[in-house]
């Protein structure tokens, strides 16, 4: 018995020392981990879409929106992240989601203080290799830019300036409704980042 | 913070609790000393045991089923900690290691086809037994070598397997998967009981070596100069090489292969430079000895043969005695070869060396006078060897004409004739056996019914038409209380302490030559017949185990082995040359003598692997396949051509020299040149190999 | 239904635990040199990875998620494998010998066997629910018994074909779990 | 047994991947490229050091029911360590690695360390075995990272090597090219191996 109890005292015990500096590591990297995450997953697409020729690192400068409450009155945070020309916003771009072929479609939208798209890029997605993809390209993201409200994005067959991409019209969809839903929020985020 | 540390502690808790309840509810018994024991063993489930793997291995050492030695991977030190986790002493084990048997790779052998498949013996084999003429030959694609979990083996340039005897462990895998059986295990035990077999390599002339020396391997040492290597090979045959270098009569190089080109190879000299080169280094080789046995074993008889079988037993672990009449040992060798032939010192140190490697001697005491069979079995002893020598031996002493009795009930014809003559004759009691005896056999009875015998059995090897008897005579006989047994012999003798009880007699009716004793057993009904004593009309007594005999007391488990005052004798298997393998009084062999020392040595190795063979509770009988002087051995009758070589002449006394110094030794032996010559002329044979000049592949591909 | 298929599709040949994730490799050229082995221990791995997936999943869920200490994934989840595989090993044991005895002996690699832990995470990643990891695990060890036993058959002809002295061993095992790699590679961009 | 002997063995006579055969899966995934092995390599040498000294000074506490699990978490705890520093200063990296960084955790070069040698010796001797070990299974990584990313990409540590003309062997990237590539060095080391002997 006393074996017995010995070994779970033991493991018990290198288990919950473990726990304490994991936590105390986690703690610690914590703040450099999401800036990374941020810089490596959201930077490259930020480049993209936010105009040239602004002097800041727009990851460090965040600024979280409140944009509501949830249903349990926990608070709905959107990242916005500013491009700033001596200390001054030029333009400021956050993502959208929306769903497309094979799940979520997930863009960045850059926008100027006027609410001209600066551009367009597409984060994530698992559409269709050759087909839905293609909504990645510079081809289609490219027709974005220098639009200005939902009227002007929507694609050509309902009257908008976007062409779809041949033969995805699902995945080209659902890109154009992620940047309607950026651009919906626009007003509110505008209002909160200036 | 915390929650992590709760979360992660609190299913380290939980694992533990889970693990410690586990451990409680589903608890095996199992034994901690299988475990102990399966920790020790070396983990390479090589399978030499026999058991699957080492933990199957484990769990019968640890439940007694096997010995703690079974593990022929781990070697000594893994049985030294087997061992000392039951608590046990260990018996030594006896170091096998594993010996390729042949000695032509492919390229130098002869082929029936050129093979290009599967690069595997097994494969290899299936397509008519191997690309090679010969039967025995290794097929040398390496299965040994790929089996071998110890990576001991590896193949040579040659196209056959090496061996590294430092990595070898003995676990005896190669030979399990080597098709061919070319691979073997050897030890010093199975070397010096090994009798030439059919499948395996041998040359003609150690075929025909009545002791059964590996002679081209021997000349192979000498001729590389390693003189000490080729004593060692020979003493593993033959204890008396300085002896035999001077006198034998050498039917090898009667059959050697180069009688077909030109001269023998001078194989005895070479044998007699080598052991000189021993006795003159000063020391001796030392001898490789099987783990004592504890079995002691008395050799009656210090001559030849009985020095040669007690140098053999103590090879093999067991602890001889001699026991010698005459106040010297060596028998005929010192009364009646010349000191021309061969000095005394030089057998002398012979003799010392055989002594040397554990074995007693008595001088001067003779059987029968101060020592009798069932006095020595009494005392303790495992088995009593009796090589009392031929009848030339008996008669170095002169006729008795008291007998005394040497074997319990059992006597010489002509000793008790003579005796009669002097009047002086025992009286008998009991019924009495006749053997041997042929023409006489009727007078010789006539004469034990004098002597007081009551009723007497005659034993004839041939049928009753080959008799020399009439029906009519045979009639009579039977009239007077003779039985006679046609076409039969006597296969055993009984008794207790120094008194024979009954014989084995044996129908040989439906005997074919070359059947053991237990396959006669099987076809023929085995007479007992109660008789107190057996004349027998050879000269000689002949070569017997006496050994105790063991009874089973008790029940159950509780059954014990318990010896007890009885004996049987055992009748050593024969040799190559018997021309019959069943019977205490053999034609061919035993009624016969040995016309030369190397075939009582022979007969003295025989002796002693039968004794071995009966200790080790194994059935007493020639290995089968062995090699008969009537077997058809697969052989050639031409060689290529070779270049001829003249035998080296062996420097001798001139006669003016020899009439100067008549005790001086004539042969004196070769130089270390003429034996390297004489050496490089071996062809170094197999059985169908012989060392010729490397054919080329187009001369190869066109004699196809 | 369909979504099943070709999740299994996927997990057995497409993203072969083995073949395309290099999951399991360790035993995978271990114990691919005998047959009997070889079955004995696929059989093992996709009991184990199946079971340990499911709870991991659990522990995952209902543990790590609530708390936001998805980071110390790696940690309790290795855990939870440990102190699984030690616990089969002691159930089958005491309650079924006769199993215990055909894979016994092989538990205890399954331990250190990458794609048991693999396929725990994977399933995480993916944010499978309950049944999807259920069939996820399950088609993922048995697409790594296949490639096993596969493997296992070529190797065990290759033991008595002339291969070049130091390629024999490891080497060609390697070779062959390349060029079966390679055929692997042909069911890309079916799902 | 001198500390020098037990750092020296891991780096040819006993090099994990190569010659134990052991720790094959991040061998094979990682290594498409030298930079990726080399970071592999030296996460797994950290998390092999760390948990043979702890391993070491902890080997007379935990019982030998436990051990097993009481080993992992150590080196489980290691890992997560290795894998938040990580993502925190080497983001790229880490993405490339994967689900290979929580793998670390079941090495058999760790975990077989930690059993063989670790809980038996002594801390100083424990890591100079770990050290040992973990340079030699960085270099081994590192070599067939560069080897791989020379033929698969025609470059090493993205220094382009292989002129303009050369067609990539994409297969060299893939599994089957991680296997073959393994195997040829396997081969080159057992003939360097007869060679010496």
């Amino acid at each position: 018995m006393r074996d017995l109890i010995k070994m779970v005292v033991v493991l018990t015990a290198i288990c919950g020392t473990s726990g304490l500096v994991l936590s105390y590591v986690n703690e610690a990297t914590k703040a450099p981990r999401e800036y990374q995450l941020l810089k490596f997953v959201k930077g490259p697409s930020l480049k993209v879409v936010l105009p040239e020729g602004y002097d800041n690192d727009p990851i460090t400068d965040k600024i979280q929106v409140k944009l509501g409450t949830d249903e349990k009155g926990q608070p709905i945070l959107k990242d916005v992240f500013p491009a700033k020309k001596d200390g001054k916003i030029v333009a400021f771009a956050y993502d959208a989601t929306a769903s497309g072929y094979h799940g979520p479609v997930s863009l960045m939208i850059g926008f100027a203080p006027d609410g001209t798209l600066t551009g367009v890029s597409v984060m994530t997605h698992s559409e269709t290799p050759g087909l839905g993809a293609r909504i990645t390209e510079p081809a289609f993201t490219r027709q974005f830019a220098k639009l200005k409200g939902l009227d002007q994005v929507k694609l050509s067959t309902q009257g908008g300036r976007i062409d779809a991409v041949s033969g995805a019209t699902i995945s080209s969809t659902a890109a154009v409704t992620a940047v309607q839903e950026a651009i919906k929020l626009f007003p509110k985020i505008k209002e909160e980042v200036l | 913070m915390l929650s992590a540390i709760l979360a992660i502690g609190g299913l380290g808790f939980v694992a533990g609790v889970g693990l410690a309840a586990a451990s409680k509810i589903f608890y095996v018994y199992v034994d901690p000393l299988i475990v102990a024991v399966e920790e020790a063993l070396p983990g390479a489930n090589c399978g030499g045991c026999g058991f699957p793997g080492c933990s199957g291995a484990a769990e019968a050492i640890a439940t007694g089923k096997a010995p703690p030695t079974i593990c022929v991977g781990g070697g000594p030190a893994t049985h030294a900690k087997v061992a000392s986790i039951l608590g046990i002493e260990i018996k030594e084990v006896e170091p096998e290691i594993a010996r390729p048997g042949c000695y032509y790779g492919p390229q130098e052998a002869d082929l029936k086809y050129i093979y290009d498949g599967l690069n595997d013996c097994r494969a290899a084999m299936l397509l008519g037994g191997g690309a090679k003429e010969c039967p025995v030959g290794c097929l040398g694609l390496g299965s040994c070598v790929k089996a071998c979990p110890f990576g001991a083996l590896s193949m040579g340039e040659d196209g056959l397997p090496r061996v590294n005897a430092s990595l070898c462990t003995g676990c005896g895998t190669c030979e399990r998967v080597c098709p061919k059986h070319i691979i073997t295990l050897t030890s010093n035990s199975r070397r010096v009981t090994q009798e030439y077999t059919l499948d395996q390599c041998s040359a003609p002339c150690q075929r025909t070596c009545p002791a059964g020396i590996d002679i081209p391997a021997y000349i192979d040492a000498a001729g590389r100069g390693d003189y000490l290597e080729a004593v060692r090979i020979i003493k593993e045959k033959n204890p008396f090489p300085l002896v035999c270098g001077r006198i034998c009569v050498h039917p090898c190089e009667n059959e050697c292969r180069r009688n077909l080109l030109d001269e023998p190879v001078a194989i005895n000299p070479i044998k007699r430079f080598v052991a000189d080169f021993e006795m003159k280094s000063g020391s001796r080789i030392p001898i490789e000895k099987a783990p004592p046995t504890g079995k002691r074993i008395a050799v009656i008889g210090g001559g030849a043969e009985g020095l040669t079988a007690a140098f053999f037993l103590a090879r093999l672990g067991h602890e001889p005695t001699v026991y010698e009449g005459k106040p010297h040992l060596g028998g005929l060798l010192r009364t009646i070869i010349p000191d021309s032939r061969l000095p005394k010192d030089v057998l002398d140190w012979e003799i010392q060396g055989i002594l040397e490697t554990g074995v007693t001697a008595h001088t001067n005491t003779k059987l029968g006078r101060d020592v009798a069979i069932g006095d020595l079995l009494q005392e303790g002893y495992d088995a009593v060897f009796v090589a009392t020598g031929g009848w030339d031996s008996q008669m170095s002493e002169g006729l008795p004409t008291e007998p005394y009795q040497m074997l319990p009930g059992v006597h010489l014809l002509v000793h008790l004739s003579f005796a009669h003559m002097a009047g002086k004759a025992p009286q008998l009691a009991g019924d009495a056996m006749i053997v041997g005896c042929g023409n006489a056999s009727i007078d010789a009875a006539h004469l034990l019914k004098t002597l007081g015998a009551q009723h007497v059995h005659v034993v004839f090897r041939g049928s009753r038409q080959e008799s020399p008897f009439t029906d009519e005579e045979l009639q009579a006989a039977e009239a007077q209380g003779i039985t006679f047994h046609f076409r039969s012999a006597i296969t055993r003798m009984f008794g207790r302490a120094g008194d024979l009880t009954h014989v084995e007699v044996a129908s040989l009716e439906k005997y074919v030559p070359g059947q053991t004793l237990q396959q006669l057993h099987e076809q023929a009904a085995l007479q007992h017949i109660p008789v107190q004593t057996l004349v027998t009309g050879a000269g000689r007594f002949p070569e017997l185990i006496y050994a105790p005999v063991y009874e089973q007391r008790g029940e159950g488990d509780q059954q014990e082995l318990v010896r007890t005052d009885h004996w049987e004798t055992v009748v050593p298997y024969a040799g190559p040359f018997a021309e019959e393998d069943v019977g205490i009084f053999r034609p061919g062999e035993a009624t016969t003598d040995y016309k030369a020392v190397v075939e009582a040595i022979g007969a003295g190795r025989r002796g002693a692997a039968s004794v071995h063979k009966r200790l080790m509770g194994e059935e007493v009988a020639a290995p089968p396949g062995m090699i008969r002087r009537s077997t058809r051995v697969l052989t050639v009758d031409t060689l290529e051509p070779l270049s001829p070589q003249p035998r080296e002449k062996m420097p001798a006394l001139s006669p003016v020299e020899q009439m100067a110094n008549p005790e001086a030794e004539v042969e004196l032996g070769f130089s270390e040149e003429q034996v390297r010559r004489e050496a490089q002329r071996c062809l170094r044979c197999g059985l169908i190999c012989y060392r010729r000049p490397l054919q080329e592949p187009e001369s190869l591909a066109k004699s196809a | 239904m369909h979504e099943y298929w070709l999740l299994i599709v996927g997990a057995v040949f497409v993203n072969n635990i083995i073949l395309a994730r290099y999951l399991g490799n360790c035993p995978f050229f271990g114990v691919s040199n005998r047959m009997d082995t070889a079955t004995g221990m696929a059989m093992a791995v996709v009991f184990v990875i199946t079971l340990a997936s499911c709870i991991t999943w659990l522990v995952e869920k209902y543990v790590l998620a609530p708390f936001g200490l998805e980071y110390l994934e790696t940690i309790a989840f290795i855990l939870v494998i440990a102190s699984l595989v030690q616990l089969v090993e002691m159930f089958l044991q005491k309650s079924v010998p006769a199993l215990y005895r055909a894979l016994g002996i092989y538990l205890p690699l399954i331990t250190t066997n990458c794609a048991v832990l693999g396929v725990a995470v994977l399933c995480v990643e993916e944010d499978f629910n309950f049944i999807k990891t259920l069939v996820f695990a399950f088609a993922s060890a048995v697409g790594y018994g296949m490639a096993l036993i596969m493997l296992t058959g070529i190797r065990e002809r290759i033991l008595v074909a002339p291969v070049p002295k130091h390629l024999q061993g490891l080497p060609v095992g390697l070779i062959s779990g390349g060029l079966l790699a390679l055929a692997f590679l042909g069911f890309l961009g079916m799902v | 047994m001198s500390v020098l002997s037990e750092f020296t063995k891991g780096l040819w006579k006993e090099v994990p991947p190569f010659r134990l055969v052991l720790g094959l899966c991040p061998t094979l995934a990682v290594t498409t490229a030298a930079k990726n092995g080399l970071g592999m390599g030296l996460a797994t040498t950290f998390v092999l050091v760390c948990s043979n000294i702890l391993v070491s000074l902890l080997r007379n506490v935990i019982p030998s029911k436990v051990r097993i699990a009481g080993f992992i978490v150590i080196i489980a705890s290691f890992v997560v360590i290795v894998e938040l520093v990580m993502q925190a200063y080497f983001y790229p990296l880490f993405k490339v690695l994967g689900i290979f960084i929580p793998l670390i955790v079941v090495n058999c070069i760790i975990l077989g360390r930690a059993e063989a040698f670790a809980s038996k010796n002594g801390l100083i001797l424990s890591a100079a075995d770990g050290l040992g070990m973990g340079i030699g299974f960085t270099m081994s990584l590192t070599f067939l990272g560069a080897v791989r990313e020379w033929m698969g990409s025609g470059s090493v540590f993205g220094v382009p090597l292989a002129g303009p003309h050369f067609q990539p062997f994409a297969i060299m990237l893939k599994p089957p090219g991680a296997f073959l590539c393994l195997a040829v060095i396997l081969a080159i080391m057992n003939l360097i191996s007869a060679k010496r002997a």
